[in-house]
């Protein structure tokens, strides 16, 4: 037995009753009826929205931190964590006189991501290790052609008078086990 | 001789006649079964017109009963012969009528 | 003679506004009434509860791009869906609406013609019914087409065997074959008590006949595509579907009148109604039957599930053609044993 | 006059449409040639005040007759590619001698002298007078014919069965 759910099923012979068929309709269209009066389960979407889950995984943000840098270094864990191999990126070495701009020494020139690669799977964040990239509740938008749909860094890096909260992501669960991670991480180095 | 307002029982005679001659015309000229048979089911509704006609000249009934056997058989024979015909078209790949110029096959 | 003349048309006309009307608004009908019964809402834009919806749908269609296919036969293509929607408009003609009405001393019946073979006459054009579906179904030059035409034709006459014997039942309880003379009998009885076995076989051809589901095996989407009408587009797809819709409309109307009274208002000799305000109620009534059927039909699309060929033919012709031959067995037995026969 | 004028309207159609019927090289539209040829035919007896026979002739011949033939041609696919056609002379012979069949026949009538009708009751084609009549003097009639019908249908039903044995 595969599932909890499997039914038995009576293969004997049907009695009259069955092989009139006409209880059978009667029950099913009463049952249709009754559903006439239940509460819809559908709402009025434009007017209406449904609230998105706390672990909605939408369209993904590239976070700066509070001084406004650029948290990420193009280490590329991120597009090798990705199952869908929607990432790619371009290192770069950060410059004297861009320290405002990139928090590491090293940072991602070019950072795309394909969206209709992309199966929002987190897996990227997970891999992240220095909480740079978050999915966030945001939809990526509709286009008109597939050139559209490759998100670079002007679409990914969150704007400096527009941050993006990701504190819904980014519980203390997922803080503490990354900063134990890394710990074990160095740890590993080390030896 | 009139049996509606300026309709001569004539009229009738010359429409069935005419009727029933396209018919058989129909059965010369054509070669696929279906068609011929349907050409039959005119002559017969010839007759029928004819029948009706004179029931009406008359002022009998009997005629007008006779007319619906008439239909009772030509429906008969229609399904029976279609099934034939189905048949003949299963076995000869064709509903050509010169094609069952053999006894057997 | 010319008043006469004028009357007859000007009821035909309004007969057809009405037809049309409920047909049109049997398609919104339809999508709420399958809506609510999956806990939907339906329709609801186009003006309010969406009642604009089927306006729309009509501009649509008629916007829309009109494809007729190269290797059709186009004079045929064209007769089919007009074909489908003359047969489905002719068989109103013998419904009674109602007792006549009366304005200053000159009647006017609420029927446009009360021939004495009213219910032949619905029999024949019904007959008549599945050339619209078959030319359509040949002409497209398509084999899911013509698998839907084929199905049709067989399904239709299949059924309307049943439902001619069924019929019969009732006629032999009547004594008449004119509608209006077997609506004004049913004043104290509907024949629905007295005839329920006719009843119920005539409602299930009444399914076959009109081609809704559960016997839409002609359009049958899940295998044939569109069934006959795979390849119509624009308008003339509009006939076929709208065909379908008054067909329901006739039958549902046919329904009330031979087995639920008709225009007879239940306890009607109580309200002691006089003048022209009995046949506006009566019309009411009608209306108010032939609605509960379009539903019914409705209701019955959106519970069962479609048969499979065997089984609709199974049910035809072993099942429904013995009952309804019962049926007239047993009341010939009955009629004889009360003495209608003399 | 109307009633001439109609007469002269559905013999028209009828005759019309039967030799579109015989001479249309599809089938399909053959079948609907005739159909159109029984409703003239079935006018006919409208306006022979047949009323009973009108309609039951429309249900039988259009609504199960013609239905038939119709399904067998699609069922076939009988189309106009494979349409076998006789050569020109025959179809000229088959003309001429259906026509000087017709002559004759139209001369025969001509010659003939038909005796003066004693009345004309006008509700002899109703469903009353007429089932007055198939019930009391054609009863055996009646049940042969059903009889016939059953036979029929069994013979169609056997006869289309694929495997006979």
């Amino acid at each position: 037995m595969l599932t909890t759910r499997s039914k038995k099923i009576n293969k004997s012979e049907m009695s009259l009753a069955e092989r009139l068929y006409l209880p059978a309709i009667l029950n099913g269209m009463s049952i249709t009826f009754r559903h006439m009066f239940k509460k819809d389960a559908t709402i009025r979407y434009p007017e209406q929205e449904r609230e998105f889950a706390p672990v909605y995984r939408g369209q993904h943000v590239l976070k700066r931190d509070d001084a406004g840098a650029e948290r990420c270094t193009a280490c590329g864990l991120c597009a090798i964590a990705c199952p869908a191999e929607a990432i790619t990126m371009d290192a770069a070495e950060r410059k004297p006189g861009e320290e405002h701009l990139y928090r590491e020494e090293k940072y991602a020139s070019k950072y795309e991501i394909n969206m209709l690669r992309c199966i929002f799977c987190g897996m990227c964040e997970e891999a992240c290790p220095k909480e740079a990239i978050f999915l966030t509740d945001r939809i990526v938008h509709t286009e008109y052609d597939r050139q559209g749909f490759i998100y670079g860094k002007d679409l990914l890096v969150e704007k400096m008078d527009h941050r993006i909260d990701v504190s819904k992501r980014q519980t203390t669960d997922v803080l503490v086990f990354k900063k134990g991670d890394q710990s074990e991480r160095h740890n590993q180095l080390g030896k | 001789m009139e049996i509606l307002p300026h309709i001569s029982i004539n009229h009738y005679i010359t429409v069935s006649i005419l009727l029933f001659c396209i018919g058989v015309l129909g059965v010369i000229t054509r070669r696929n079964a279906i068609i011929m048979f349907m050409c039959i089911e005119l002559m017969l509704n010839a007759v029928n017109l004819l029948l009706v006609g004179f029931s009406k000249y008359w002022g009998d009934g009997n005629a007008q009963v006779f007319v619906f056997f008439i239909m009772t058989v030509a429906a008969a024979e229609v399904a029976v012969g279609l099934a034939i015909l189905m048949m003949i078209y299963r076995n000869q790949h064709s509903s050509d009528i010169d094609v069952l110029n053999r006894m057997k096959w | 003679m010319i008043s006469f003349i004028l009357y007859k048309f000007l009821f035909a006309l309004i007969f057809f506004v009405v037809a049309l009307v409920v047909a049109m608004y049997s398609t919104y009908g339809e999508r709420k009434v399958a809506a609510f019964m999956q806990d939907r809402v339906g329709p609801n834009r186009a003006g309010p509860f969406g009642i604009l919806q089927p306006l729309a749908d009509g501009v649509k269609m008629f916007m829309k791009e009109e494809v007729i296919p190269n290797t059709s036969d186009r004079k045929l293509f064209l007769l089919g869906p007009s074909l489908a929607m003359l047969t489905a408009l002719m068989t109103g003609v013998v419904i009674p609406w109602g007792s006549p009405m009366n304005f200053n001393g000159h009647t006017f019946p609420l029927q446009l013609t009360d021939i004495n073979i009213g219910i032949l006459y619905v029999f024949g054009v019904v007959s008549l019914g599945v050339y619209g579906i078959m030319i359509g179904g040949w002409a497209s030059n398509n084999k899911y087409s013509l698998l839907g035409a084929l199905r049709a034709s067989s399904q239709m006459i299949s059924y309307e065997i049943a439902m001619g014997l069924a019929i019969i039942a009732l006629v032999m309880k009547t004594g008449t074959l004119s509608l209006g003379a077997i609506v004004s009998q049913q004043h104290h009885t509907w024949n629905v008590f007295i005839q329920p076995l006719s009843f119920l076989i005539f409602l299930i051809c009444a399914f076959a006949e009109t081609n809704r589901a559960p016997f839409d095996l002609p359009e049958c989407e899940t295998e044939l595509v569109g069934g006959y009408h795979t390849e119509y587009s624009s308008m003339k797809l509009g006939f076929y579907l709208f065909a379908e819709y008054i067909n329901m409309f006739i039958s549902s109307a046919i329904i009330s009148c031979l087995y639920f009274g008709g225009y007879n208002i239940p306890f009607q000799d109580h309200l002691h109604l006089s003048g022209n305000l009995l046949p506006i109620l009566q019309f009411l009534v009608l209306f108010a039957k032939i609605l509960f059927f379009i539903f019914f039909f409705m209701w019955v699309r959106w519970t069962i599930p479609r048969f499979r060929y065997d089984q609709l033919m199974n049910l035809g012709w072993k099942g429904l053609l013995p009952l309804a031959i019962l049926n007239i067995l047993i009341t010939g037995v009955v009629l004889w044993a009360t003495g209608a026969f003399k | 006059m109307i009633s001439l004028y109609l007469f002269y309207f559905l013999s028209f159609v009828a005759i019309l449409s039967a030799l579109l019927m015989v001479f249309s090289k599809n089938p399909v539209h053959s079948v609907l040639y005739l159909v159109m040829t029984f409703f003239a035919i079935a006018g006919h007896y409208f306006l022979l005040n047949a009323q009973f026979l009108g309609i039951v002739h429309i249900i039988v011949y259009a609504g199960a007759i013609m239905v038939l033939f119709l399904y067998v041609i699609m069922m076939l696919n009988l189309n106009q590619a494979i349409e076998p056609m006789k050569s020109n002379l025959q179809k000229l012979a088959g003309i001429i001698s259906a026509g000087v069949l017709s002559l004759v026949l139209i001369g025969a009538m001509r010659t003939t002298e038909i005796k003066a009708a004693a009345s004309t009751a006008s509700e002899i084609g109703f469903v009353s007078s007429l089932g007055k009549i198939l019930f009391s003097e054609y009863l055996l009639p009646f049940e042969l014919a059903s009889i016939l019908l059953l036979a029929s249908m069994v013979g169609a039903v056997f006869l289309s069965k694929k495997e006979l044995d």
